[in-house]
């Protein structure tokens, strides 16, 4: 019969990967009585997918078809709207409702692209860095403090100078934006999964480093890897609209939330619907983010499952 | 944080005591989008600096720049006369202290013109080539008179006697701000450029470049004294916050505001907007000399393509002004108004098109994000105007000059009026000799040489006029440029503020001159 | 102690110097600073001639040379755009965005602690859930849309606060706020996390077994513990925050050394750029020590060891 | 007589994904002034709910006190704890009631000084200046024999021994002179010798003051040692209570029964009788295995930690060699030396007749076949992601990767019945089986490739006494089924009586004794064999008169300077197949002189 005192030594493994990176992993923990905000996310997450992935369906306009003439034109419901545009107009006439869906997939495709490709080099760097150890170790862990002392707008900067402000460049700026934090966090991981008793076990019943690394660690280090990411995710879309601030993002007329934001805010004040929409989708979208990494957590934890 | 900026933090704090300061009659508080690196006028030629120089320095020959055409006064010449097609002497004005107290004399005012016209100091090589290229020397006739001569006959020596580039400071102070006091060395040229010093009405007592100056009232100035005791000049580069600081009394007065919120400060009782069709026109400017774009027929389809009425229309709310040639009013005489070197025509472009065998390539068009008002917004219209004949653009945001890169094939840029004649301004930027023919995309034949040379140097306004026209012809046969508008330079300012920015001055001048500006009584 | 400053001191010269290199190179490789600092045009001869003089027409390696040697002496050379030396201009930078960066860290503290502990005591209760979703919300909005709302509100309509430039104490309430909001929001999940972990703790049971009142056990006893993981996070962020102050300072017009820099890597501004990375990369390496300083002082457990 | 403490009719219910769980029922106890009394029962069987539940700490771990009284007797007064207010609770706790836990390393705040955290406490319930607190919590250090008070005021928990802190929360738990201690499972996680100490200080410290307490263990050898009377309680409920010298002598219930058989009486059962000689299945050659101590920013080697040092012995096949001795002896680190887990430093390990010392680790597999492991912590040594079956012919996928899926199925199930569990159990997850099935499974696995050596590092001391048992039974029976050889290690000497042909003791990294089972354990020859021996407690209250005379040192450390390498004096036969180390080493104390501080440990590791 579990009861709590008894079920205590379940939660030891966990406990026995604390240091710090394990703690940063359960930062986004939400209470377990906000498993309904999960929920809410989760169906949030799934209607920003859905609309986006039907963008091409759904919009009624080219979202870069001008209409000069009807430029500014507020959303339905106020004054001077037209009907023809439900959210109205931007600054050069086009229809916001396409622009804000196109938008919305292209932040996410972006955002889920760049997500990846730190994924793939900060896992890759930290498994090499925790696994092999010595002079890779330090090679590695050296990027890393150099990747953390310089700040992220500067690389920016350098990047898309150096190399354009293609789709696949702007891409590229995103995925290297955190790598070393995947880095970190999986060489922490490693460096402490390697003191457990299981991967001891195996070593000792002559498991490889490749059989070891893939069958006993990567698995483990799962959860806190898509927690990460989530929080990734939601970073890189405020990143890309930072981007966008400072003139750097996806080229015009492309709509990304971050460039509408980023072209609109000046109208902020004169023709506020510019930025509104796709302000709200941007924190709608990295909301959603947060709450789902959590939940996805909760979902592969095989761990945390029962509990 | 140090003690000293604790210090000051504490002291402001402690001065600061209400937020939404009323205008004082003896404070003008200006927030603009750009504040200069440094400040000298010899060697500037942006936009940025231009605003900034007139309240501070003055030339020998001053102009009524409330009129559009040129209109000569004295300045720190009382007079001049030209005594040969090559050659004008000018008495210098008596009695005029620079800022430091030091007198002004023959001595400063040679020195002021030779430092560009015989330039050794690259950056004031640069400002000898594109506008002085024809003075050969400037030299002391006895103390109060100096003589310059050009190398060839010179129909412009008011007009450049005029400019900012040629604007009289002080020798001693600035041979001895580094090294021997008795040499100009580069070091103190860059070392005046952050402390300048000059003959104007406010002296500038706080300069933190590219972030704020500071003008004093200088009341040892030689003409009426400046209707301010202090003005603050304050960059606030985000449109809403410059905005926002006009709306809530941190600013008297606030540029670049852009059309579409002029209503905005229109509709605030306390306060108004001015603005002005400024002697500059934002251009589209091509690489004539990039193998895909060598097509004279596709560049005419391009210009021939763009709907400016329309854009004038959306962008500016019809308050631009659409040229009809590369002409200003300021141009006097010399506007010419009648050349309709640039029009609107899809059904010729399109067919242009077809006869240069244009195979849908796309055309890079560069443009930085935000140098130019509306610039990004009109190179996106552009791309849809070009997609209505077919012609596919791919905009690409850049703060690098792409003049001279060989890949360059479009280009956002502005021709504004250096100088009020055609030479200042088409002439600075598309003379045989100018950057964008030294840079290689511009290459002009020998018979377009000819006629500048006829244009340049004809002392007869009449022969003038004609070549004018001719380059004018030139250039619509074979299309390096094309003018957009003369954009709407707006300004948000405090009801109690008369101010207005005047057509005879270049572009953004701020003059706060005496008779320029003056507040309400309240 | 001393070993572990001059082991870290150590390492920190081996990062500033790849640093400095790796920055040296991409700005060189991204195009010649005459392009950018001169958007009007220039003749061809005259550009030659700018460019001799601003020594950018010696061959790389040797302008690389250059370099080191007047960094040894302290030369750090003169800004190609205000054309005075670097140090000059970044003193009077320096101050501004210090304060502003303290101010910041102070706000992100005073409130992201205590919203935390809040957080963590009340994790069962709606509170708890309302404290997260508001520091989530400051999470998601990006920063400059915030900070432009802050101004719309509070001095365009309300006229409370003014908008731009740092003259007094008021100037620094919208910036702070506008920085912090993302930090404040990092802070109350990391604090929460730690302290969910440290009320958990044995030794929470043992002082509230003593008698001790619930909040003397919160704060005695749990306090500090939970404090160790947040004060590593709060170091970790100062690059971060360094990135984010770029945004907040245009639209701010705050006089600081993130507009700088980003005006700087703009304009291919070599000796700013390559100096203010310096600046930041050692200020990230001061914050780095003093967090690991503090991370002793606050945890007896922790001995600084050459690392 | 009222008593001290009266729990009536108790009980507490949790809450498990939305039903009620008890996990106290109906509970009553009560506890005179003085007296001493013991709660025992096996890991749920809600004694330490009952413990916090007294404190009115239950409530913060998640509990409802659903029913019942707790009243305590303060002077004259009887109060119902569970109807005092929170402010009223906290003046009685650690003033009239106060409480020691299992874990003293995690019960004392990391980040306090031990003076601070006791001065606490004088400040809160005696409203002493701090002056006055130093010195009275000084005083109170003294009183529980821990050397240089003073200093220790200022040290921080993580600089004393897990003995010496278990003193530091006695001591913090009697400075306002409680009428009840609650101590629960005190002495757990320490030392046998250490626990010999906490058990003696304890008893005597109540009796010099006075106090009752409830005590609360798993360990019925303990209870023994503390307990005038026993409650035996099983699944949260009281099943028998007794006085302990009754209890022990007539238990009335089977599970008590069970409960004593279940502990180890060292002496009172037979060693099992010694195997026919077999071919050595190991040999150990002077193994010396050290860990390198650096200092400063180039890493300088200052000195070692000299984990084992000229270690030698040999297992034959079916016998088991145990290897005993206290926490960082080295034992653990023999064992891992042994599977190569960690590279020795010198020395020679046969196995299967095959040099194994410098074998690169792509050699090692052939050799993995034949030695197997089992790790102490059964909730760890499994990987949670993989399904029993995984698990158990992991060693299969690696040294027989041609073998199809259902073929290890069909290996698998074979194995778990072996081990004695279902088939059913195949395709579960580690987090759903009990530890005492975890560690078969462990077991499983390393039977998987049928070795003949297994090395088991404390199999069985995570786990309750009575699955203990059944896993040690288990262990027996695979050995004689396959003729196993095990090398033993465990800290516990009931259970390494149960277990071994041969015992091995350890101390400070070298074999000091070494023979057969009943000669070490009935006869022991070496002083720290006989100082282990005396340390462990009797699970017979009627012996417990016997003196415990035990000083209260602490283990020197094994850091020494470079250079300063230990003697290794040899073992000298004292009986047919039983040798001891010359003892003298050990009086003397010869670490005073090389002891270095612990190692600095790599600290500040940056996180993300």
């Amino acid at each position: 019969m579990p009861n709590a005192l008894e079920a205590k030594p379940l939660i030891k493994p966990v406990s026995m990967i604390t240091g710090a990176a394990w703690g940063l992993l359960k930062r986004p923990t939400l209470p377990s009585g906000t498993n309904g905000m999960v929920v809410v996310a989760a169906g949030l997450a799934l209607l920003l997918i859905t609309v986006a992935l039907l963008a091409p369906v759904l919009a009624p306009f080219d979202p870069d078809q001008q209409k000069l003439l009807a430029r500014l034109k507020p959303p339905v419901g106020f004054e001077r709207a037209n009907l023809t545009y439900l959210l109205g107009t931007d600054q050069l006439g086009r229809d916001l409702l396409s622009r804000c869906l196109y938008g919305l997939r292209l932040t996410l495709a972006l955002a889920l692209l760049g997500t990846l490709v730190g994924l793939v080099i900060g896992v890759g760097l930290g498994l090499a860095a925790g696994l092999l150890g010595g002079v890779v170790d330090a090679v590695i862990m050296g990027l890393v403090d150099i990747k953390l002392s310089l700040p992220f707008t500067l690389v920016a900067l350098l990047v898309i100078a150096l190399a354009g402000t293609d789709i696949a460049v702007l891409i590229g700026v995103l995925g290297i934006a955190y790598w070393a934090h995947f880095t970190r966090l999986v060489r922490a991981q490693v460096l402490s999964l390697r003191e457990l008793p299981y991967v001891e076990a195996a070593r000792a019943s002559g498991g490889s480093g490749w059989r070891i690394a893939t069958t006993h660690m990567l698995p483990n280090i799962i959860s806190p890897i898509l927690v990460m990411m989530s929080l990734n995710f939601s970073n890189l879309i405020l990143l890309e609209s930072s981007l966008s601030f400072l003139g750097l993002g996806v080229q015009p007329p492309t709509a990304t939330l971050g460039s509408m934001v980023g072209q609109g805010r000046d109208y902020m004040a004169s023709a506020p619907w510019i930025v509104a929409v796709p302000a709200l989708l941007i924190v709608l979208v990295s909301l959603a983010a947060m709450l789902m990494g959590d939940f996805l957590r909760d979902r592969f934890d095989v761990r945390l499952r029962e509990r | 944080m140090t003690a000293q900026s604790m210090k000051t933090l504490l002291a402001a704090a402690l001065t600061t005591t209400a937020l939404v300061s009323s205008v004082g009659a003896q404070e003008l508080k200006v927030g603009v989008q750009n504040m200069a690196p440094w400040l000298d006028p010899g060697r500037d030629f942006s936009n940025v600096g231009s605003q900034f120089y007139f309240n501070t320095f003055d030339p020998m020959i001053g102009k009524d720049h409330t009129k559009v055409e040129s209109v000569w006064e004295p300045g720190l010449a009382t007079s001049w006369k030209q005594t040969s097609p090559t050659a004008i002497e000018l008495k210098i004005r008596q009695g005029v202290t620079f800022h430091n107290g030091d007198p002004m004399t023959v001595e400063d005012v040679v020195f002021s013109l030779d430092r560009i016209i015989n330039a050794t100091f690259p950056p004031y090589t640069v400002r000898q080539r594109d506008t002085l290229p024809n003075m050969a020397k400037v030299e002391a006739v006895d103390a109060e008179t100096i003589r310059v001569t050009a190398k060839k006959p010179e129909p412009l020596f008011e007009t450049l006697l005029n400019v900012q580039q040629t604007m009289i400071v002080p020798k001693k102070y600035i041979m001895g701000l580094t090294g021997d006091p008795a040499v100009a060395e580069p070091s103190d040229f860059e070392a005046f450029a952050l402390k300048p010093v000059g003959t104007g009405p406010y002296k500038i007592v706080e300069f933190v470049p590219n972030q704020k100056l500071v003008y004093e009232r200088f009341d040892r100035f030689w003409g009426a004294k400046a209707p301010f005791q202090r003005v603050v000049v304050q960059r606030i580069p985000e449109l809403s916050s410059r905005i926002t600081a006009l709306k809530n009394g941190e600013a008297d007065l606030i540029t670049n505001v852009p059309p579409d919120q002029l209503d905005i400060i229109a509709g605030d009782g306390k306060l108004k907007v001015e603005g002005m069709q400024t002697p500059l026109f934002h251009v589209v400017i091509f690489n004539t000399q990039n193998p895909k774009m060598a097509d004279k027929r596709l560049r005419q389809a391009l210009s021939y393509a763009i709907d400016r009425r329309m854009l004038n229309e959306a962008l500016w709310s019809g308050k631009a002004k659409v040229p009809t040639s590369h002409t200003f009013e300021q141009f006097g005489a010399l506007y010419m108004p009648e050349l309709n070197t640039f029009e609107y025509n899809p059904e010729k472009a399109k067919q242009l098109l077809k006869e240069a065998g244009y195979d849908g390539f796309p055309i890079r068009y560069d443009i930085q994000a935000a140098y130019y008002t509306n610039g990004l917004l009109a190179a996106q219209a552009i791309r849809e105007m070009w997609a209505e004949v077919g012609v596919k653009m791919e905009i690409n945001v850049t703060e690098q000059w792409t003049g001279s890169d060989p890949t360059m094939m479009a280009r956002g840029w502005s021709n504004p009026m250096y100088f009020p004649d055609p030479a200042g301004s088409f002439g600075i930027m598309w003379a045989p000799t100018g950057n964008s023919a030294t840079e290689g995309r511009f290459r002009p034949d020998a018979t377009y040489a000819e006629i500048w040379d006829r244009f340049r140097f004809s002392t007869d306004l009449v022969a003038r006029k004609r070549a004018f026209a001719e380059l004018m012809q030139a250039i619509k046969n074979d299309p390096p440029v094309l003018p957009l508008y003369q954009p709407y330079e707006s300004y948000g300012l405090k009801q109690t503020i008369s101010w207005r920015p005047l057509p005879g001055h270049i572009p953004y001048v701020l003059d706060f001159r005496a008779g320029r500006i003056a507040t309400a009584s309240n | 102690m001393v070993e572990f400053l001059v082991a870290r001191v150590l390492r920190v010269v081996v990062t500033l110097w790849a640093i400095i290199s790796l920055v040296f190179i991409a700005t060189r490789l991204t195009g010649n600073p005459i392009d950018f600092l001169m958007p009007e045009g220039l003749d061809a001869q005259s550009r030659q001639e700018m460019i001799a003089y601003w020594g950018l027409d010696r061959p790389t390696l040797e302008q690389y040379l250059l370099f080191w040697r007047s960094l040894m002496t302290g030369d750090f050379g003169l800004g190609l755009m205000e054309r005075r030396p670097v140090a000059a201009i970044f003193g009077e930078r320096l101050g501004q965005s210090a304060s502003l960066l303290l101010a910041t860290l102070a706000l992100t503290v005073a409130v992201g602690v205590p919203a935390g502990i809040a957080a963590a005591i009340w994790r069962r209760s709606i509170r708890g859930t309302a404290v997260l979703v508001v520091a989530f919300l400051g999470y998601a909005i990006p920063n400059f849309v915030l900070a432009i709302l802050l101004v719309l509100i509070f001095s365009l309509s309300l006229h409370w606060l003014p908008s731009a430039g740092s003259a007094s104490l008021t100037h620094y309430v919208m910036p702070t706020i506008a920085l912090s909001a993302y930090f404040v929001a990092g802070l109350t999940r990391y604090t929460r996390d730690a302290m969910l972990d440290v009320l958990s703790q044995d030794y929470m049971r043992t002082a509230r077994a003593k008698g001790l009142s619930e909040a003397a056990v919160v704060l005695r006893h749990g306090l500090r513990n939970a404090l160790i993981p947040v004060v590593t996070v709060l170091g970790l962020q100062i690059t971060t925050l360094v990135s984010g102050a770029v945004v907040i300072e245009t639209v701010f017009a705050w006089h600081g050394v993130g507009d700088l820099l980003v005006g700087a890597t703009l304009r291919r501004d070599y000796p700013v750029l390559q100096f203010g990375v310096l600046v930041v990369a050692g200020a990230v390496v001061v914050v780095n020590i003093a967090v690991d300083l503090a991370y002793a002082a606050i945890d007896p457990r922790v001995r600084l060891a050459g690392a | 007589m009222t008593p001290l403490l009266a729990i009536d009719r108790l009980s507490v219910d949790f809450r498990s994904q939305g039903r009620p769980v008890s996990a106290v029922k109906n509970l009553s106890l009560s506890i005179q002034p003085g007296e001493a009394v013991a709660i025992v029962g096996e890991s749920g069987s809600g004694k330490s709910v009952t413990a916090l539940s007294v404190m009115r700490l239950i409530e913060r771990e998640g509990g409802i006190i659903s029913r019942g009284a707790i009243r305590l007797r303060e002077r004259n007064e009887v109060h119902d704890l569970l109807q005092l207010p929170e402010a009223q609770m906290r003046r009685i706790r650690g003033n009239v009631v106060s409480m020691i836990f299992q874990e003293p390393m995690t019960c004392l705040n990391p980040v306090m000084t031990i003076g601070q955290q006791l001065a606490e406490v004088l400040m809160l319930h005696e409203g002493l200046a701090r002056g006055a607190a130093y010195a009275a919590a000084q005083h109170m250090l003294d009183r529980v024999r821990l050397s240089d008070a003073a200093g220790r005021l200022k040290q921080y928990p993580h600089e004393l021994s897990g003995g010496m802190r278990q003193r530091v929360m006695i001591a913090m738990a009697l400075l306002c002179r409680p009428q009840l201690l609650i101590a629960d499972e005190p002495t757990t996680a320490l030392d046998v010798t250490v626990q010999a100490q906490i058990l003696g200080l304890i008893r005597e410290l109540q009796r010099e003051l006075g106090m009752a307490v409830l005590f609360i263990s798993h360990d019925l050898g303990v209870v023994a040692e503390v307990a005038e009377r026993v409650v035996v309680m099983r699944q949260g409920e009281s099943i028998e209570e007794n006085a302990s010298v009754e209890l022990y002598a007539r238990p009335q219930q089977k599970y008590t029964k069970a409960l004593i058989a279940a502990v180890p009486r060292l002496g009172a059962e037979r060693a099992p009788e010694t195997v026919p000689d077999q071919k050595p299945v190991l040999t150990v050659e002077g193994l010396v295995k050290r860990f390198p101590v650096r200092k400063g920013p180039l890493k300088k080697l200052v000195g070692h930690v000299h984990a084992v040092e000229n270690v030698s012995f040999e297992i034959r096949a079916g016998e088991t060699l145990a290897l005993v001795g206290e926490s960082g002896c080295g034992k653990s680190t023999t064992g891992r030396a042994l599977m190569k887990l960690i590279e020795p430093t010198s020395g020679s390990i046969t196995i299967a007749g095959q040099d194994v010392t410098h074998l690169p680790r792509s050699a090692m597999q052939t050799v993995r076949r034949n030695v197997q492991m089992i790790f102490q912590d059964p909730y760890a040594s499994l990987n949670p992601r993989l399904s029993a079956l995984d698990l158990v012919t992991e060693p299969l996928i690696i040294h027989e990767p041609q073998m199809t899926r259902e073929e290890r199925r069909a290996r698998a199930s074979a194995l778990l019945r072996q081990v004695g569990l279902d088939d059913e159990h195949l395709d579960r997850y580690p987090h759903q089986f009990s530890g005492g099935q975890r560690q078969r499974l462990c077991i499983a696995r390393a039977l998987c490739l049928k070795p003949q050596l297994i090395v088991a590092d404390e199999p069985v001391s995570a786990l309750d006494v009575s699955v203990q048992a059944q896993v040690l039974d288990l262990m027996r029976d695979l050995q004689r089924e396959l003729g196993l050889a095990y090398l033993f290690i465990s800290h516990d000497m009931g259970v390494v009586e149960r277990m071994s042909h041969r015992v091995a003791v350890m101390y400070l990294g070298q074999i000091v004794e070494i023979g057969p089972a009943g000669a070490v354990l009935g006869s022991p020859r070496h002083p720290y064999t006989r100082r282990l021996l005396a340390s462990v407690p009797i699970p017979d209250p009627s012996r417990r008169s016997r003196a415990i005379t035990l000083d209260d040192g602490e283990l020197p450390s094994p850091v020494r300077r470079l250079g300063d390498d230990p003697s290794t004096p040899p073992l000298v036969p004292v009986g047919p197949a039983h040798f001891v180390q010359n003892s003298s080493n050990f009086s003397a104390d010869p670490y005073t002189q090389g002891s270095l501080p612990q190692p600095a440990i790599l600290t500040v590791e940056q996180c993300c």
